[in-house]
């Protein structure tokens, strides 16, 4: 039982995968001595060598590109994009190649791919370093979407994205990199693409995942003490979206709040309530609310506390779904 | 100040291009005769040409068989090579079993030097699957359609190439080389820069082989650079050269002596194949429209297949019986390529949510078995309805 | 009154747009003496010079970034992505640059750009040439986006599309490119941002957008015959969302089936949903459906016809939302 | 075959690179001699270097008052240009008022030749918004931060100014110029790239101005080009030069005469600023754990601004009390910054939703007026403790 952050989870990840299987290859910009701007990959260069860990030239979709054609000779390569902003140069490369190889191939051409992506706000950063691009990957057949959200998961899931043979988005939320947790080795991690509940509820269930799940439970403690009995699942996965406990707990509560930093114009949001009431029509006691950033670009961040979804602003809908 | 300057030399290179440079490497003129070139030589017999010229014809006879079926409404659409023949089997020839091939959508004469039976061809221009071969065991890669894409992937699968150390051994079943196809228009995208700038940091060994038939689509050659495109290789920082793409023999020892340097680790090179798109883009494609008739006379003279058939009657090497045979050959193929064709049997709509992932989704199981449920309530008669949407 | 198709309309719209005001340049691939892969610029080089209708370089990130510049300077580019799936390498430049320049700059730098993107499938055409990209743009705040369906909403909002002062991506459904419809100029344009009632109808209601809409109104007379009642709403405008109309009809009939051809996980249909259950949830009569492609990458084209909802699907989804 | 069959001379340009070699132009030296160039002369007298030197020290003095506040919290971030004032005064200054130019985040100097408030450039960085200059009235473009997407707006806007007939007429107040400011890191990036096929293919009349400071953040040019990066432009068809990044009068006339070259209508010119970074990345980097001091006592010795002050006192052309009026200019700007840095106001969070269209959406307006009368619900309380999220 160790204390450890999250930046140090996925480190200590990419460590036993990068020991387990010698096909692992770290790849990205300032990966390497450095141990990329979050020392996410430090120390990994020089236990591992030059090769396995590549300092890439600035351009991400070579980064990408590169990755596939690694992929092709049997490598698992490890992606880093350096901050969400900076994903949408290899878009095409993710798009048009990463996701449709294997289809297009049947099979015959699978995409062992991890593209590791710090995302969300709230450091303080200028422009492009905030950036919430889930839903993007998302709605891409082909790719598969997960997001951390502690200490624990970030080392047990990055090691299950890589061992995965489906391309994988991993996201990072990257103003948690330095929250703590205590990690048990020896207790076997929960399947990669299922929902958590992480605190239970009766009178709303509050959905999140990545930098949001640590807001919920916070809104949740504070409703407590309202004396209103929130439940919480960290999503955990993006696509697929791992449904059933969503659906258990909407039948119970009736009542649900979708929580995330992306625009709320089809965000994950929008994704969620449409299956929520086609499952569950019957059980909603209110419309599935949608808590997240406002449909603008992503504000400078001297006012980022006021575009991203905070504890009251979570409360807020909490009391607009118990108003129905 | 004098525009001297900045860099001697520019003057030359700048301004149009008619690719009949000092510059160009060849072997083999369009009348069929053997010439000299101070770096290259062609180091295989007249057996190899024989079967050159076999290859060649045979690559052909796919392509008008194809744009026929095409023309009939067997197949949506079609690429055809006609013209680029050459550049195709003289580089496909280079190639050793090891080395891998990443092509565009042209490369039937590549794909034939790799063993990938044309059938598969058809059947992606047909809309039965994406490309049917397997592209590790054929060392051929799937086409790609996205303009430039396979060039990263080349530089990336030589750069596994490298970490498996199968590169400089001195072995010559082991050591080996990628080459990455594209065309001219493709050396615009970033991404075929950003494969040139990985390969030349990296030393990774990969060729990258430009057909440069003149156009893209409708743009010439002019729309995509001011100067010669095998100079664009210069810049960073690894050899690049002009070979006569319409010289299969030209082609092929330049193409094995770039593959060869790859496979010593010597790093990437750049062949820029001058030839010429005879036909047009595509099936879809009106010519036309955009280009005049006297350019094709002009390359009509450049035949690739017609300088070989005289170099080899000229020398006495073949008679008519042998270029008889080739031609039943390619009447047969073309025979069993109409009949495959015809009988090639449309995938079941279901099976495509199987190949999207290695583990299947719960959501895309769920999809398919709500799909299957819906299609079991109609009457077959549906079936034949879709038939008829690709007409 | 004339007889004109989608296509043609597209066409008239440019050219008569470039005649009034002279900043107006057309730029693309292949867009100048070929007039296009859809002969959808066909002419206008020949009258306008190769200054103001451009054959670029083939790449379509330096068509949109070199567009930035010039909208810069005071012009106002049409830019002509030759097939939906080639949209992605210009990804970065429309994400990160097109859409947040007005916003970093604080309207300083308007961008008066025009994404004319020919898109979706049903044509026969083999890989990259079938997508439906529409939700990518609609989630990028910055980004307007609109589709049209008719040879007449052609003529107009490509007009409309380029008088607007922000970014719009212009949606030509390619497959009804040569679906005809009388044109009468001197009846005045719908706004460019509202959507349209196509057939009225009692018992639930369609929407759909693009090449959609024709076979929403196919499956609306089928369902005539059936002695169901079915309204069909044209969207026209994806971003920003013209929901009144579908709210009102909403009311009316108590059932809704969203159509596209884009893989129904966070596709249109997603953000529709949501967004008609929080504003409607007690006129509901059953949940929102959707009908939209697989969550599959685009098939090959042999059996893209059961890939594309169809009037069948459509109908199918009409008939589970009247079970509820 | 002789790997010479592959283009001759590669050999010299291959392998590490110290830029000193003969390419490299330069017109004063590190102990501020003159020096003479048989290209390039600095056609301006003592009374423009004295400037100069007051641009140079202004500009530091900026930059590490910007660090001071970054590390009093402040700032969020800051990009120092420590090292790099030559290159951008000495090309900035090259630059007349009609020219446009598309910065980096790092072009302080550069913002502060074109008269842009460097209190604009602090509230950027401390978070206020997003570039608080009018682009347009000053011809300096926002900071781009999205590496080498700049260079292709810059490209577009140089082709906006030949459809508005502004180049090569021949009037001095007219032709008009554009100069893209990108990094050796941003080379590798497609865009770049591109921009550089744009520029060549439709002769643009645009400058890339390459600031090589031997580092991207953590990793050294090496990762980035085999071949010294000025060589790039000969692989596009256009003219690449290196001139001295620290040597202000170097590269006001290269820059000016490549500038020039562009309002006559000759076309993009490449120059590569061959100069060093001599701080962090920005203030979040620690360049301890990749490179090594040596560098840096090396580069200490080329001082951009050591060097013009050796020569105007040597020759007499200042006295100390110059300098010192300098200086206290200096001291008297960066009170003015801090002072009003500190007074900044933050943004209203209601205004954003106004900037993201020319025309507002229906859905913006909504959002807005809930997002007002959910704010209004609370204590002002709540504002201070947004404030605390910054630090
Ligand atoms: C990224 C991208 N943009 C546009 C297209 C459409 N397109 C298909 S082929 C082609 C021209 C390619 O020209 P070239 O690279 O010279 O190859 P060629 O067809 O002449 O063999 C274009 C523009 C595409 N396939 N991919
Ligand atoms: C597309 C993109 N990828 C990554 C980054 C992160 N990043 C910011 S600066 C930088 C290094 C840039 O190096 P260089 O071009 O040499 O400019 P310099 O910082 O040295 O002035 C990187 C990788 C970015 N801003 N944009
Ligand atoms: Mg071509
Ligand atoms: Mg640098």
């Amino acid at each position: 039982m160790t204390a450890i952050t999250l930046a140090k989870g996925v480190t200590m990840g990419l460590r036993a995968a990068m020991e387990r299987d010698s096909k692992v290859v770290v790849m990205g910009e300032d990966v390497g001595k450095l141990g990329g701007v979050f020392r996410v990959t430090d120390g990994l260069q020089k236990d591992f060598g030059e090769d396995r860990v590549i300092d890439t030239p600035l351009a991400e979709s070579g980064i990408l590109g590169t990755a596939v054609g690694l992929a092709m000779r049997g490598y698992r390569p490890v992606c880093e994009i350096q901050f969400d902003g900076f994903v949408y140069p290899a878009y095409d490369q993710i798009v048009s190649q990463v996701a449709k190889m294997h289809f297009r191939s049947r099979g015959r051409l699978p995409m062992p791919i991890v593209i590791r992506i710090p995302f969300g706000g709230g450091i303080g950063a200028v422009e492009h370093h905030s950036e919430s691009p889930e839903a993007y990957f998302a709605h891409t057949a082909g790719l598969k979407v997960v997001a951390c959200s502690n200490p624990v998961d970030s080392y047990w899931m990055i090691q299950q994205s890589i061992e995965s043979n489906d391309p994988i988005v991993f996201l990072e939320p990257k103003r948690r990199y330095w929250e703590k947790g205590d990690l048990d080795v020896d207790v076997a991690p929960d399947p990669l693409f299922s929902s958590r509940l992480m605190r239970e509820g009766t009178d709303a269930t509050v959905l999140a995942y990545g930098p949001m799940v640590k807001t919920a439970l916070e809104a949740a403690t504070a409703a407590a003490d309202e004396g209103k009995s929130v439940e919480v699942i960290d999503l955990r996965t993006l696509s697929p979206l791992d449904m059933a406990p969503v659906h258990a707990s909407t039948r119970k509560t009736g009542r649900v709040v979708v929580v995330h930093e992306a625009p709320v114009t089809l965000g994950l949001g929008a994704e969620i309530a449409a299956r929520i009431t086609e499952e569950c029509f019957y059980s909603l006691e209110a419309p599935v609310l949608r808590v997240g950033g406002f449909d603008t670009p992503y504000p400078p961040s001297r006012i980022e506390e006021d575009y991203l979804p905070d504890l009251d602003r979570v409360l807020d809908a909490v009391d607009r779904s118990l108003a129905y | 100040m004098s525009s001297a300057g900045f860099g001697s030399g520019l003057d030359e290179v700048f301004g149009p291009d008619r690719g009949d440079g000092p510059e160009l490497i060849q072997l083999l003129t369009p009348e069929g005769e053997r010439v000299e070139h101070p770096e290259f030589a062609f180091d295989l017999g007249d057996e190899a040409i024989l079967g050159f010229y076999r290859d060649l014809v045979m690559t052909r006879r796919i392509d008008t068989e194809a744009t026929a079926l095409q023309r009939q409404g067997e197949l949506g659409i079609w690429a055809s090579l006609l013209g680029q023949e050459a550049a195709q089997i003289g580089s496909g020839r280079a190639m050793r079993d090891q080395d891998y091939a990443f092509p565009t959508y042209r490369e039937h004469g590549v794909a034939w030097c790799r063993g990938v039976d044309p059938l598969h061809l058809l059947g992606l221009f047909r809309g039965v699957d994406q490309g049917g071969w397997d592209p590790i065991a054929d060392k051929f890669n799937l086409y790609t359609i996205v303009i430039g894409a396979q060039t990263l992937h080349a530089t990336g699968y030589a750069m596994g190439l490298q970490r498996d150390g199968v590169i400089g051994t001195g072995d010559p079943d082991r050591d080996s080389a990628v080459i990455a196809y594209f065309g001219d228009g493709a050396t615009s995208q970033g991404d075929v820069n950003e494969a040139f700038i990985w390969a030349s940091v990296f030393n990774a060994p990969v060729v990258f082989f430009c057909q440069n038939n003149q156009w893209a689509i409708s743009e010439p050659i002019e729309r995509q650079t001011k100067i010669p495109l095998y100079q664009r290789a210069l810049g960073f920082g690894f050899p690049g050269l002009r070979v006569d793409g319409n010289d299969v023999l030209a082609v092929h020892a330049v193409t094995q002596a770039a593959l060869q340097r790859a496979r010593e680790g010597s790093g990437p090179t750049f062949v820029e194949a001058f030839t010429y798109r005879m036909g047009a883009h595509t099936t879809s494609d009106d010519p036309t429209r955009y280009r005049v008739s006297g350019d094709l006379e002009h390359w009509k003279l450049k035949d690739p297949i017609e300088r070989v058939r005289a170099y080899l009657s000229r020398g006495g090497v073949a008679d008519d019986s042998y270029f008889a045979g080739v031609e039943n050959e390619a009447d047969e193929l073309a025979a069993r390529l109409r009949k495959g064709c015809l009988e090639m049997p449309d995938p079941s709509p279901l099976d495509i949510f199987g190949q999207v992932y290695d583990e299947i989704t719960p959501e895309l199981e769920a999809q398919r078995d709500q799909f299957a449920a819906y299609l079991a309530s109609f009457e077959p008669a549906d079936a034949s309805a879709d038939e008829g949407a690709l007409r």
